[in-house]
């Protein structure tokens, strides 16, 4: 396997935005039958790899090999025709069309010229079960939560790929069941003789099942190396060109005294959203929330943001009674909220990254007590270099940062109101290992500063890291609230298994 | 005249786009009030499509009798055939259609080719043999009354060498682009100097036009002379004021004539005159314009 | 960042208005004279000015309006309404201040009721803006009975046709406007928050901008303009004529704010640069005009031209343009 | 039924309720020579706003159609009379000049990324201009075939007809909706229409169906010409001003998003049957001046859409409210 020819390969590709080289002269072979993961820190040119090979972007010079021989590939479609499918990242699907058009699109099988629906439905579900999906295919992809859209997403790319499939971060929004699920399907391909990229975050995960890794550094090619012959620590130190420290908590933080309560929520509810909860949030302290994918967890923290406003129950901020009827009643009581859906929520795409980290604060200043240009280039300074964002100018629009890059935007937005109360929904989602272990610096400074945050994470080790208490949701009800020594988690797991448990008749 | 008493009457109308055509309205409201007529009025929006659609509704209603001034002059055989089936007689106003006669009971019309044509003899005999520029206002392009009040006025001047034809754009029946061209007009000839006239196909574009030489410090009605058609209030009120030179009346009240037509015929079947043409009148300051500005103030121009 | 090196090296709009005064100055030589006449400035420029005011009123607002994403189609009948309330008024006998002042709260209503129906209701701008367009002209027949109301009120008057410093008032309340509304939005936080808005709504209100109240406000200013538009455009004419005020203007100021560089998306917006628009759109009529063509050569004219400035700004020109900026730039050092 | 299709049926609703409404006071809407008219009236209309509902789908517009309509009349009347050319042919040529028409704006739209409301808007200046620089004049069409088609009339009992062009309206309206629900060309429009980056990544020929899109709008417009010149047997270049916005209204009513991605070329029809009823309304009761008509029918386009909306709220999948997505 190891000298057998490259299906797919990158041959000197240089590709440049503006006056930024995100590629530089890339060498990237695929061969068949392998995994190959391909890594690098947020916006070290992953995705605009992924995006030449497979015909969205044009290279400016190098070129792209199919079966040893070169290929202009105009477009996507172009692609699709050699054989490459394509999960691009962000789930890049058509939420206004049913499932079975979403996995079938463009290769709709027809009768008489017409598109036979039935015949397609009936595919799309034998094709969905592969992964334990029994959903209607009929039905809307936008009904269907994000988890489920991103499967549906591989699912088109693999019957797309006759020779390669590209996944860039599919596993991003993915439970840990789906996950294995996928690998699964992953290694059934690879035994059929299918090449697979593979980006990921989880470095975990690329131990899982890749073959052979390959690192990019500022659109830079570090190196290309064999699993076997590599470590953990040498991955990171190839990513990021040096070492870092892992934060190796096990075990909950202290809980803060009583007398300090910042927040109080009674009875705090939405009809047909959250079922009524109680919980009481200290000032220093960091609630971790965990729970399945679609338990509520978002819906949770939007209502107590204000974005959809309670209709039972009470809150009580700093022993005031208090009523949050939208966002900026809440914003005006020092509460900041980092979405979970990034691109549809959170960023203005189209704006400078100095305009998105500025904009809560002057929403909170009101509307004419602006900040004048060099203000807003100060303090977006200030957070650009606090959080290490990677920005060729704090004018550039923020669209064009890698997503990592976006949600540190988004948390210096935040920061820079200077927030009482934090809510953090999936704030390390798609976020690269050195990144991810500053967000989480980040959370426990401000901790130690005395702010209380509220942090919705898929990652448990991660909760753990910085939670004091931990609570569990599902079916949009508060289960369990873990609290005290000897959490990790196993526990976790453990207790939202057991929640579902009690919930069966 | 009692005989239309109780009649439903269908009246298609073009639109309101003008102050002539909202006279035109009211005159054919009160025409039908004093004659005990049930008028059902359609406005169309300027749409022949709509007024085939008002024809269709008021044969469906099974009216006695339908008026329309159609917005141009082809397309209405279908619906007319359909009228004449239903034995529903129809009158034309303010405009002929090109359609077998036998489809409608009389057309009442102005000829808007004698209008153009009244206009350019009044020209011809004003300026005598002097050497005289004209600029000329058109209504909407490709409307009737503009094809046809430019054909009349051409005709009127043609072996008159002294007298030509400068510069012509629409102003699209307005005042606001009548003003607004005009300005144009001036700066394009001179300041003014070189135009000894100016013909608006409508009066409220002479009206704008008025405005437009009195901002470039010149005299309407003596350094440029003012001649249009419709005879509306406000021209006659610039007559008064010496900054009009003359119009070509064009009545608002067809309905009246239409009226006393369909009453014969509908008494004992007296067929009336094919084409009843209204008189194309010409007015000028020698005309008691005071007086004319009084009488039409209250039709609802 | 490469466009900006283009638009620092010229900005496409005045390049475009540059242009178009070129070729009227070619057809008519005379185009760029302009003399002192009875205490006022008198040339053709002075008159694209005078004729582009109404456009460029109603541009200033509607920059807003699409910066949100949204339009306003119903900004034509809004100035039909508010030149028929101010008509009427002064010839019941109002005092002009009282009838201007009443003109500009109908226009203000107008708008609320637009942003009513887009912010709370939720009703895409095209067709909430379009009910106030057909229904808006018939309030303003229904306001004159169908006539043009005529009226000698030397003040109101003056609005249109007066003349300050010898400019003609219409372009002087343009200019004060586009002040006005430049200062609003560049010197508040409001510019940033309409663009935040066009550009992502749902995060807008994430971030703690009202969006519904300032999309509300973005209407109003709208109808505001289109009420001091319909105003200046019926004392020009010293009467409002309800049926044909404003006809079709709509699709002049939204095509001057395109013109302007303002992408009909939403986000990123110059008001002064849509009044440019404006300008140009005037400065073609007005070529058209005296270019002695037939009238029915008019619409193919200018549809000609739109094209041709469309070209010049397209990104499409752009990358042409930047293709061999970047040729040189990559065979440099490195 | 299917979730997708409520605001379809919720629109058909509406039209019957009105309908239903408009009977109690005025009987004689209740006959089958009105429910003909309703046919053969709104024909011209219908075709158009076909073509309008796929550019809306796309999350384009298409302000050129209402002066495609008036060019072709023209184009063929004066191919027909003035040259004496077959009917037939003159179709043909006006039909592949539209084609062409429609092809030039679909590039222009997708290579320039010109916005589709400023290229048609130069599109409309153009077929207008164009129309009135062939004539000024409205041109009769005298020749036997179009006196056949337009002779071609099923007559139904109490006095109703089924007009040619009324049944050609009905089967582009089928074809339509075949085309939009059941082949390859109709989900790449939804596709564009809903998310136009990721429909090019997931292969979607964007600029191929960008140019489709146009060029079935303005053939569909150009038949819509066709249609409305055998409906009054003339070509006039002032024809049809303003039915853009008809048609987009018609679209709107009909339940098509104008956000692109979500509708339904049938509730088009309804749409085009309640404007139709809107001005047949109005007609019948004959009392309402120039200004009042047009003030209710913007009372009634509010009343539809706000209806609309309440009914959406329930079942629209796609459109969420900005504010609280
Ligand atoms: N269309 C574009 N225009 C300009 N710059 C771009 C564009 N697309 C990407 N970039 C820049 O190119 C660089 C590489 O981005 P890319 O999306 O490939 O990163 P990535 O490795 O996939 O990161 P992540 O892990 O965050 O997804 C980033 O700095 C980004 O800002
Ligand atoms: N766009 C949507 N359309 C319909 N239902 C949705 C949508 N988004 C979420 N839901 C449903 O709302 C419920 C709560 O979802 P929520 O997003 O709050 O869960 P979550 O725990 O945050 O999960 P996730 O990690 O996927 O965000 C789930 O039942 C989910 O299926
Ligand atoms: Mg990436
Ligand atoms: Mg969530």
């Amino acid at each position: 396997m190891t000298d057998s020819p490259y299906v797919l390969e990158a041959r000197g590709v240089t590709k440049i935005f503006g006056n930024h080289t995100a590629l530089d002269a890339i060498d990237f072979g695929l061969r068949p039958g392998e995994v190959h993961a391909l890594l690098g820190e947020n916006g070290a040119g992953k995705s605009t790899l992924i995006k030449v090979l497979t015909g969205a972007y044009q290279p400016d010079v190098g070129g792209v090999f199919v079966d040893g021989a070169p290929v202009t590939l105009d477009n996507p479609l172009h692609a699709q025709t050699h054989g490459i499918g394509t999960v691009y990242q962000e789930v890049n699907l058509l939420p206004n069309r049913s499932v079975a058009e979403n996995l079938y699109l463009g290769h709709q099988p027809t009768r008489f010229g017409l598109v036979d629906h039935k015949k397609m439905e009936a595919a799309a579900k034998t094709l969905l079960e592969r992964y334990g999906l029994a959903i209607d295919p009929g039905s809307d992809l936008g009904s269907h939560s994000v988890a489920v859209q991103q499967i549906v997403a591989i699912a088109r790319a693999v019957e797309l790929s006759g020779k390669v499939l590209i996944l860039d971060e599919p596993t991003a929004s993915l439970d840990r069941n789906e996950v294995e699920r996928l690998f699964e399907v992953i290694a059934d391909l690879k035994q059929s003789g299918l090449a697979i990229i593979f980006i990921t975050h989880f470095l975990d995960q690329v131990f899982a099942i890749s073959d052979r890794v390959t690192v990019l550094r500022n659109g830079k090619l570090v190196d290309t190396r064999q699993l076997d012959s590599v470590s953990r620590t040498d991955v990171v130190r190839l990513m990021l060109g040096k070492d870092i420290a892992f934060s190796g908590a096990t075990d909950l933080e202290p809980e803060r005294p009583t007398t300090d309560v910042l927040l109080d929520f009674k009875s705090y509810g939405r009809k047909k959203s959250v079922h009524p909860f109680d919980l009481t949030i200290h000032k220093g302290e960091v609630i971790g929330v965990a729970g399945l994918l679609g338990s509520g967890r978002t819906e949770m923290a939007r209502l107590m943001f204000g974005a959809d406003p309670a209709d039972q129950g009470t809150l009580t901020v700093a022993g005031k009674p208090t009523a949050i009827r939208n966002t900026t009643d809440a914003i005006s009581r020092g509460f900041g909220f980092c979405p979970e859906d990034r691109k549809a929520e959170g960023i203005f795409g189209d704006l400078s990254v100095r305009e998105n980290i500025i904009i809560a604060l002057q929403g909170k200043l009101g509307w004419f007590r602006a900040l004048n240009r060099d203000e807003q280039l100060e303090i977006a300074g200030k957070f650009g270099e606090a959080m290490d964002i990677r920005a060729a100018s704090l004018d550039m629009p923020v669209k064009l940062l890698s997503g990592g890059n976006q949600q540190k935007v988004i948390l210096s937005r935040w920061l820079a109101t200077d927030p009482a109360f934090l809510i953090l929904d999936e704030p390390t989602r798609g976020i690269d290992v050195g990144a991810h272990a500053e967000i989480v610096r980040t959370i426990n400074r401000l901790r130690d500063d005395g702010m209380a945050m509220v942090v919705i994470s898929s990652e448990l080790d991660e909760v753990v890291a910085y939670s004091s208490r931990i609570v569990v949701m599902r079916d949009r009800e508060m289960v369990a609230e873990l609290r005290g020594k000897n959490i990790n988690p196993g526990v976790i797991v453990q207790a939202i298994a057991n929640s579902a448990d009690e919930a069966q008749p | 005249q009692d005989s239309l008493n109780g009649l439903v009457v269908g009246f298609s109308q073009i639109g309101s786009e003008s102050g002539w055509r909202a006279a035109e309205t009211s005159v054919t409201k009160q025409q039908a009030e004093e004659r005990g007529i049930d008028l059902k009025f359609a406005d169309a929006q300027q749409k022949q499509e709509n007024q085939i659609k008002a024809i269709r509704g008021f044969i469906a209603q099974g009216v006695d009798a339908i008026l329309v001034a159609p917005v141009v002059a082809t397309g209405w055989e279908d619906v007319l055939t359909e009228a004449k089936e239903a034995e529903i007689p129809v009158i034309l106003l303010d405009r002929g259609v090109d359609a077998p006669e036998d489809l409608y009971l009389t057309s009442v019309a102005s000829d808007q080719v004698k209008e153009g044509r009244v206009a350019g003899d009044w020209l011809v005999n004003a300026v005598g043999t002097e050497p005289c520029k004209v600029v000329e206002l058109q209504g909407t392009v490709g409307s009737t009354p503009a094809i046809n009040r430019k054909q009349g006025f051409e005709e009127a001047i043609k072996g008159h060498d002294n007298i030509t034809i400068a510069r012509s754009q629409t102003g699209d029946f307005t005042r606001a682009k009548g003003k607004e061209v005009m300005e144009g007009f001036i700066k394009a000839e001179n300041g003014g100097a070189d135009i000894c006239a100016v013909y608006a196909h409508n009066d409220d574009m002479a009206v704008g036009a008025i405005q437009a030489i009195k901002d470039a410090g010149l005299k309407p009605g003596t350094d440029i002379k003012v001649v249009s058609i419709d005879g509306v209030p406000d021209i006659f009120s610039a007559m008064v004021a010496g900054e009009a030179n003359a119009t070509v009346e064009l009545t608002p009240n067809m309905a009246g004539p239409a009226f006393d037509a369909l009453a014969a015929y509908l008494k004992d079947g007296t067929e009336p005159a094919k084409f009843i043409i209204t008189e194309s009148k010409l007015y000028t300051p020698a005309d008691n314009p005071q007086g004319e500005y009084d009488t039409r103030k209250g039709l609802g121009y | 960042m490469k466009r900006l090196h283009l638009e620092r090296l010229a900005n496409p709009q005045l390049l475009a208005l540059a242009g178009v005064l070129l070729i009227n100055w070619l057809l008519f030589p005379n185009f760029f004279r302009i003399t002192w006449q009875d205490g006022r400035l008198f040339g053709s420029l002075i008159d694209v000015l005078n004729r582009g005011a109404p456009v460029a009123i109603l541009a200033i607002g509607m920059t807003g309006v699409i910066a949100t994403k949204g339009v306003d189609l119903s900004v034509g009948a809004i100035m039909a309404v508010c030149g028929a309330v101010a008509a009427t008024m002064v010839v019941a006998g109002y005092p002009t201040p009282i009838a201007v002042i009443a003109a500009l709260a109908v226009g203000i209503a107008c708008g609320l009721w637009n942003g009513f129906l887009v912010a709370i209701l939720d009703i895409q701008p095209i067709v909430a803006t379009l009910v106030l367009m057909v229904a808006g002209r018939g309030i303003a027949q229904l306001i004159t009975e169908g006539s043009i109301v005529t009226f000698n009120d030397p003040a109101l008057i003056f609005i249109g046709t007066g003349s300050f410093l010898g400019f003609p008032m219409a372009a002087v309340i343009a200019l004060v406007l586009l002040i006005l509304v430049t200062v609003l939005v560049r010197k508040t936080a409001i510019g940033l928050f309409i663009q935040a808005i066009g550009v992502n709504r749902a995060a807008a209100t994430l971030a703690g901008i009202r969006s519904r109240m300032l999309l509300v406000l973005v209407y109003a200013l709208s109808g505001f303009c289109a009420a001091i538009a319909g105003i200046v455009v019926a004392a020009d004419i010293r009467g409002a004529d309800a049926n044909n005020s404003g006809l079709w203007l709509e699709l002049d100021a939204i095509l001057a704010v395109v013109i302007g560089g303002t992408s009909l998306l939403g986000g990123r917006f110059s008001v002064p640069m849509a009044v440019v628009g404006a300008i140009i759109i005037q400065a073609m009529n007005t070529g058209i005009l005296m270019s002695g063509f037939p009238p029915e050569f008019n619409l193919i004219v200018k549809a000609g031209m739109i094209i041709l400035i469309l070209l010049i700004q397209s990104p499409f020109a752009a990358r042409l343009f930047t293709r061999q900026r970047l040729v040189p730039a990559k065979a440099g050092p490195k | 039924m299917k979730r997708s299709l409520r605001p379809l049926a919720a629109t058909a609703v509406i039209f019957i309720i009105a309908y239903a409404a408009s009977v109690v006071q005025f009987p004689g809407l209740l006959s089958t020579r009105v429910l003909g008219n309703f046919l053969t009236d709104n024909a011209f209309l219908g075709i158009a706003a076909v073509g309008m509902t796929f550019v809306i789908i796309s999350g384009g517009i298409d302000l050129s159609v209402g002066a495609v309509i008036g060019f072709t009349g023209v184009l063929v009347a004066v191919l027909i009379s003035w040259l004496g050319i077959h009917p037939l042919l003159a179709f043909a040529i006006a039909l592949g000049v539209a084609a062409l028409f429609g092809a030039a704006m679909g590039l222009t739209i997708h290579y320039l990324q010109v916005p589709s409301f400023i290229v048609t808007l130069a599109g409309m200046f153009l077929a207008r201009g164009g129309a009135s620089v062939i004539t000024q004049d409205s041109v009769p069409i005298n020749h036997e075939f179009y006196s056949t088609l337009t002779g071609l009339i099923i007559r139904l009992p109490g006095g109703g007809r089924l007009s040619f062009i009324g049944l050609l309206m009905i089967a582009i309206f089928l074809i339509g909706a075949l085309l939009a629900h059941r082949t390859r060309f109709g989900s790449y429009v939804y596709a564009l229409g809903g998310n136009a980056t990721s429909a090019s990544l997931m292969g979607v020929p964007v600029a191929r169906t960008t140019v489709q899109i146009y060029m079935l709008s303005s053939v569909l417009a150009a038949l819509a010409g066709i249609v409305f010149s055998l409906y009054t047997s003339a070509g006039y270049p002032l024809a049809a001003v303003g039915v853009e916005l008809d048609a987009i209204s018609a679209v709107v009513i009909g339940g098509t998003l104008l956000t692109g991605g979500y509708g339904f070329v049938l509730g088009t029809f309804v749409g085009v049957m309640l404007l139709g009823l809107v001005q047949t309304y109005i007609i019948f009761d004959g009392t309402l001046s120039s200004w009042w008509t047009k003030i209710v029918i913007g009372v009634l386009l509010f009343l539809f859409i706000v209806l609309q909306r309440i009914i959406f709220a329930a079942s629209a999948p796609g459109e969420k409210s900005p504010e609280k997505v």
